[in-house]
């Protein structure tokens, strides 16, 4: 427990998170190559057509969307939770993980809502409709721009941070209260006439789990190094950034 | 870490207080100490950092590290009564426009918990000071309708209304015309003489305020 | 605290009082546009009667909100204020006065609205009047509270009136759609209490939050 | 004078850029109220998206105007530019920069919008989407010019001068009505010239009187 | 009427002119010429009328009575250059607070028309009047995020970026530091030297400011 602790305190040290996220990247972005590359390939090859509905090849596209979809959610709870870290524990480095985290996960949503809606067309043969999950999925969306939005409107970043940082815990509290009201009016209105999603062909399944990893992966890749971007642009007066850039100038020459 | 028990100083106590803006540290460990029945003269050039300071001291600002205590507490403990001692006068003249002089000042006056006094002794009493600021008569014109130092004659109108034990004064002489830079120079070494204490920034020279500490700050 | 706040911005409201006037005119032009820009056959319009006057309720809550904070930010009042009470304190008065002066005349104005948008046609009695009001009495103070937090967020950022609305919106939806669906229950004649009940919960919870978030955003802003 | 003009405008949107994109949020989040509020159902909605594309198009002009023009006020540089060219010609430059900054971002969204109020629905061809782009550009020039006048009547917030922004709603309740009609036309498969003509005829009157007008207005204001 | 045949000053000249605000006469008939290379100090009490006057003779405030001339021409008159040849500085700074100072200024310098500089050179001159004036390396700071007499300095940096024969500058001396009231002096008398007109307001006596002309405004 108090090792826990003591790793949680060294987290907070930009410097310790910036040297380790350093020696775990490039792991990181293998691992995801390799499985992105495999994911693929499974996906848009080797998996099994859909028939149903006459949709064929447009299957193909759930491999990026249920990914994505998922990963939207996940990203916005993340980005909440180092908001709480940020504002109880006056942790700096999770304002700058809050950063990192929203835009990755503003374009998961956007590409949840993108792949879901060119799904859409050939299957339902709408490009849009207010199904619950399609809604709060837009209404995600919204959070997210909101977050973008408020902290560039201000000039001071550590006010930024603070007060992005209450709307990401606001956002979050009202998530499930936005899911369940949606859910609760669309069947209000009409029921889910349009496709029962649900018992999944296991052929499908080993692609789909792959690509799972794969787009997690990806997305914990891009925000670290997003994350390293920030921690640097935030602490460019101190003296270890100084050297670091130093040292990678310095490198540049030799190779 | 509040250690109230270290702090042996009545007044305003600064301890090792760091503040920055802007990624700039404009104060580094400073210490400072404005002792009752005193007047600090806060002074640097532009820029140098005296309203971040100020602000800083009046609880508005968050320091990056140290502490600000007032008669041993610090500020932001739930048993100090710092902020019903202060009054705190900014660039800014926190006075509505749609609101006429004599609706502002009472306003204010009222907030404070302290102030007992019935509406009508009130206006009474705003009206003298107003009379002894030379804007007698005036209560009743919009906040809006009024030239520069007019307002800001009405700003400090604030500091005779309200019961105050500490006194930050941001710049108290700008735009002020001779007999009103006496007035208040009159009325700040009433208040020190009654145990007040007064914090103030001026980039001119004020004859007439004989202070008793002088604080520099400066800019790298 | 609060009842000098309240008073005082009474005050600033009387003085002002075509601020106060443009977002219920809003409101009403808003509505009233329906039939024009849809149909004015009558049992159209009360299929969208609930609807619509509630969105027109929202967004005129949501004009108004600029105002209100706004100007004590810029002229320094809200510093002042800070200063001299707990800022979970501030903010609560000003929502409680902000839904006084702008919720209430909308909650009051609410069933000539009605009666242009034919809510009663084809009923002899007036209870889709008395449950408009009702859901808007619910909802309406929980727009406030959400609005406050969302304008003193907004509070120091390069001045945008519209931002607010875009970080407040997405919270406002479960509240627009219990209480558009609370009417259109009424309307027909189904039961009404849970979408009621659902309306109150919200109110709690945003009562319970909402200021003190609002409060602590207030602080941010002025520091 | 309206290039450099424009050439700030753009710089302060620029670096506030965040400023642009909002009135273009709230355009896209007013719309997408509706179907929570009336029904989500595409029939309704496609019945519903000429009125609602328009009130929400009306909506984020007005909103954005405030800001466009009492910024200018407040610090004074309205003033300044008065100090140095003609009246009309400050009018008419912030105008210009007002509807390019504001105007137009809307009507090249607004077939997103058709989209999510199902403009299209049960046809095949997107005539409906082009006439609603058509309506919009005819007619959001003339919310702009008219905004101008009402905007810069009201700068000085004078008691008087804020009761011309009362005035100002109503005449944009016209331009709705016939911006709306030409899309309901459009859907019902009747001709839409008329109302097109119409739009266009408001366009040329407004344009002619407008920026005088607003010139006059601002000189007042400042004065 | 405007008689222009009569007046036989150059500078600005203000014939009969009565104003008034409030329905309070502040100035009735009042005569005053401003010559070119002189400087005019306006003083007066606060609230006495030297806002209102200055804005008069900048054209903002319409005069109750009599007409203001500019090199014999009145200023309303089309083919008056005033407009081009006055600054106005006035208590609000007419700076946009999210624009950063270089684009702040020169906006106002490219609406000059007679300016011909091209961006690189504004550019340079803008870096070297800021530095002159202690603020050199913030020119993309954000207005909003200088000190007040930061954001003062500004304003006056105006003065040395756009050409004109007249300035009229309400209370430029106020939020500045020592070091920069020399400076605006200096920069004056420069002015003047070459031919320039300037009318100004101060509470203060400014020791490095000799004046050639000083009028008073008075309530009564
Ligand atoms: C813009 C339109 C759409 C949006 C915003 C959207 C959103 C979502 C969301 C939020 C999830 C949940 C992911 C999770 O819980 O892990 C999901 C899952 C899924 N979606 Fe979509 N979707 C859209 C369109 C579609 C379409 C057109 C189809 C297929 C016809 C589809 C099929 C699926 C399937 C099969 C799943 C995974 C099954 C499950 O976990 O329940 N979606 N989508
Ligand atoms: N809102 C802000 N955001 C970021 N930096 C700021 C802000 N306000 C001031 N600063 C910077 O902080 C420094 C100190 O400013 P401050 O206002 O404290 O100066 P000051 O001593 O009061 O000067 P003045 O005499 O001009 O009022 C300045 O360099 C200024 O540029
Ligand atoms: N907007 C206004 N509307 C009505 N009356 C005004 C307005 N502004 C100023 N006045 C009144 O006009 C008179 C002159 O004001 P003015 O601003 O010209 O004074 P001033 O000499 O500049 O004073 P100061 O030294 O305080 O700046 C004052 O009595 C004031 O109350
Ligand atoms: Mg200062
Ligand atoms: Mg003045």
């Amino acid at each position: 427990m108090a090792k826990a602790w003591r790793w949680f305190h060294q987290l907070g040290s930009p410097k310790f998170l910036f040297q380790k996220t350093g020696q775990w990247l490039p792991w990181i972005w293998a691992a995801t190559l390799i499985l992105l590359v495999v994911g693929l390939y499974y996906s848009l090859w080797a998996s099994p057509i859909e028939v149903r509905q006459g949709q064929k090849h447009s299957v193909r596209i759930m491999y990026i969307h249920v990914p994505s979809a998922a990963l939207s959610m996940v990203a916005y709870i993340a980005m909440a939770i180092a908001a709480i870290v940020g504002l109880v524990w006056k942790m700096k480095v999770a304002f700058a993980v809050t950063r990192s985290i929203a835009p990755v996960g503003a374009a998961m949503t956007f590409l949840a809502l993108f792949t879901g809606s060119v799904w859409g067309k050939p299957t339902w043969g709408t490009w849009w409709e207010w199904d619950a999950r399609m809604t709060s999925e837009l209404l995600l969306l919204f959070l997210y721009l909101g977050f973008i939005a408020l902290h560039a409107s201000f000039s001071d970043r550590s006010k930024a941070d603070k007060a992005s940082s209450i709307l990401a815990i606001v956002g979050v509290i009202n998530i499930p209260i936005i899911y369940f009201s949606v859910k609760w009016w669309n069947t209000l209105h009409q029921g889910y006439s349009i496709t029962e999603k649900g018992a999944l062909n296991p052929a499908f399944q080993t692609p789909l789990f792959i690509m799972l990893a794969a787009m997690y992966l990806l997305f914990i890749a891009l925000v670290l190094m997003r994350l390293r971007a920030e921690i640097i642009l935030r602490n460019q007066k101190s003296r270890w950034v100084a050297e670091w850039a130093l040292g990678t100038s310095a490198k540049g020459d030799k190779s | 870490m509040s250690q109230t028990s270290d702090i042996q100083f009545n007044g305003l106590y600064a301890h090792e207080l760091t503040v920055s803006r802007s990624e700039q540290v404009l104060l580094e460990d400073a210490e400072l100490h404005l002792a009752p029945s005193t007047i600090t003269y806060l002074h640097g050039e532009n820029g140098a950092g005296k309203t971040t300071l100020m602000r800083c001291l009046a609880g508005l600002l968050p320091a990056d590290h140290g502490e600000v205590y007032w008669n041993k507490l610090p500020i932001t403990h739930p048993e100090s009564n710092y902020f019903q001692d202060l009054i705190f006068l900014a660039h800014s003249l926190s006075m509505k426009n749609e609101l006429s002089i004599a609706e502002n000042l009472s306003f204010y006056a009222s907030l404070r918990t302290k102030v007992s006094l019935n509406k009508q002794q009130l206006q009474q009493q705003i009206s003298s000071v107003l009379n002894e600021l030379g804007i007698g008569g005036l209560e009743d014109r919009m906040f809006a309708e009024l030239s520069a130092g007019q307002q800001h004659k009405v700003a400090l109108a604030r500091l005779m209304l309200e019961p105050a034990k500490i006194w930050i004064l941001d710049e108290p002489f700008v735009n002020l015309d001779h007999k009103t830079r006496g007035w208040l120079s009159e009325k700040a070494l009433a208040f020190k003489q009654q145990g007040g204490t007064v914090l103030f920034t001026s980039h001119h020279h004020i004859e007439e305020l004989p202070i008793d500490q002088s604080v520099g700050v400066e800019h790298e | 605290m609060i009842m000098t706040l309240l008073r005082r911005e009474l005050k600033v409201a009387r003085r002002n009082w075509i601020g106060l006037a443009i977002p219920l005119l809003f409101f009403i032009i808003v509505v009233s546009l329906f039939p024009f820009a849809v149909s004015p056959d009558a049992p159209v319009l009360q299929q969208l009667a609930p609807g619509v006057i509630w969105v027109a309720a929202l967004l005129s809550m949501l004009l108004s909100l600029e105002q209100f904070y706004r100007s004590d930010y810029q002229d320094g009042a809200l510093e002042q204020l800070l200063l001299m009470s707990s800022p979970t304190m501030v903010a609560a008065s000003k929502i409680l006065a902000h839904w006084l002066l702008t919720g209430l005349p909308l909650v009051i104005l609410s069933p000539l609205l009605g009666v242009l948008m034919q809510i009663n046609h084809g009923v002899e009695h007036s209870t889709h009047t008395w449950v408009l009001m009702l859901s808007l009495v619910l909802g309406t103070p929980t727009l406030c509270l959400l609005g406050a937090v969302g304008m003193s967020l907004t509070l120091a950022a390069s001045r945008n009136g519209l931002l607010v609305s875009i970080l407040i919106i997405p919270l406002y939806v479960p509240v627009l759609i219990f209480g558009a669906s609370t009417v259109t229950a009424s309307l027909e004649n189904m039961r009404y209490n849970g979408e009621l009940a659902i309306l109150g919960a919200f109110l709690l919870i945003t009562l319970v939050f909402a200021p003190f978030a609002s409060g602590r955003a207030l602080k941010i802003s002025v520091g």
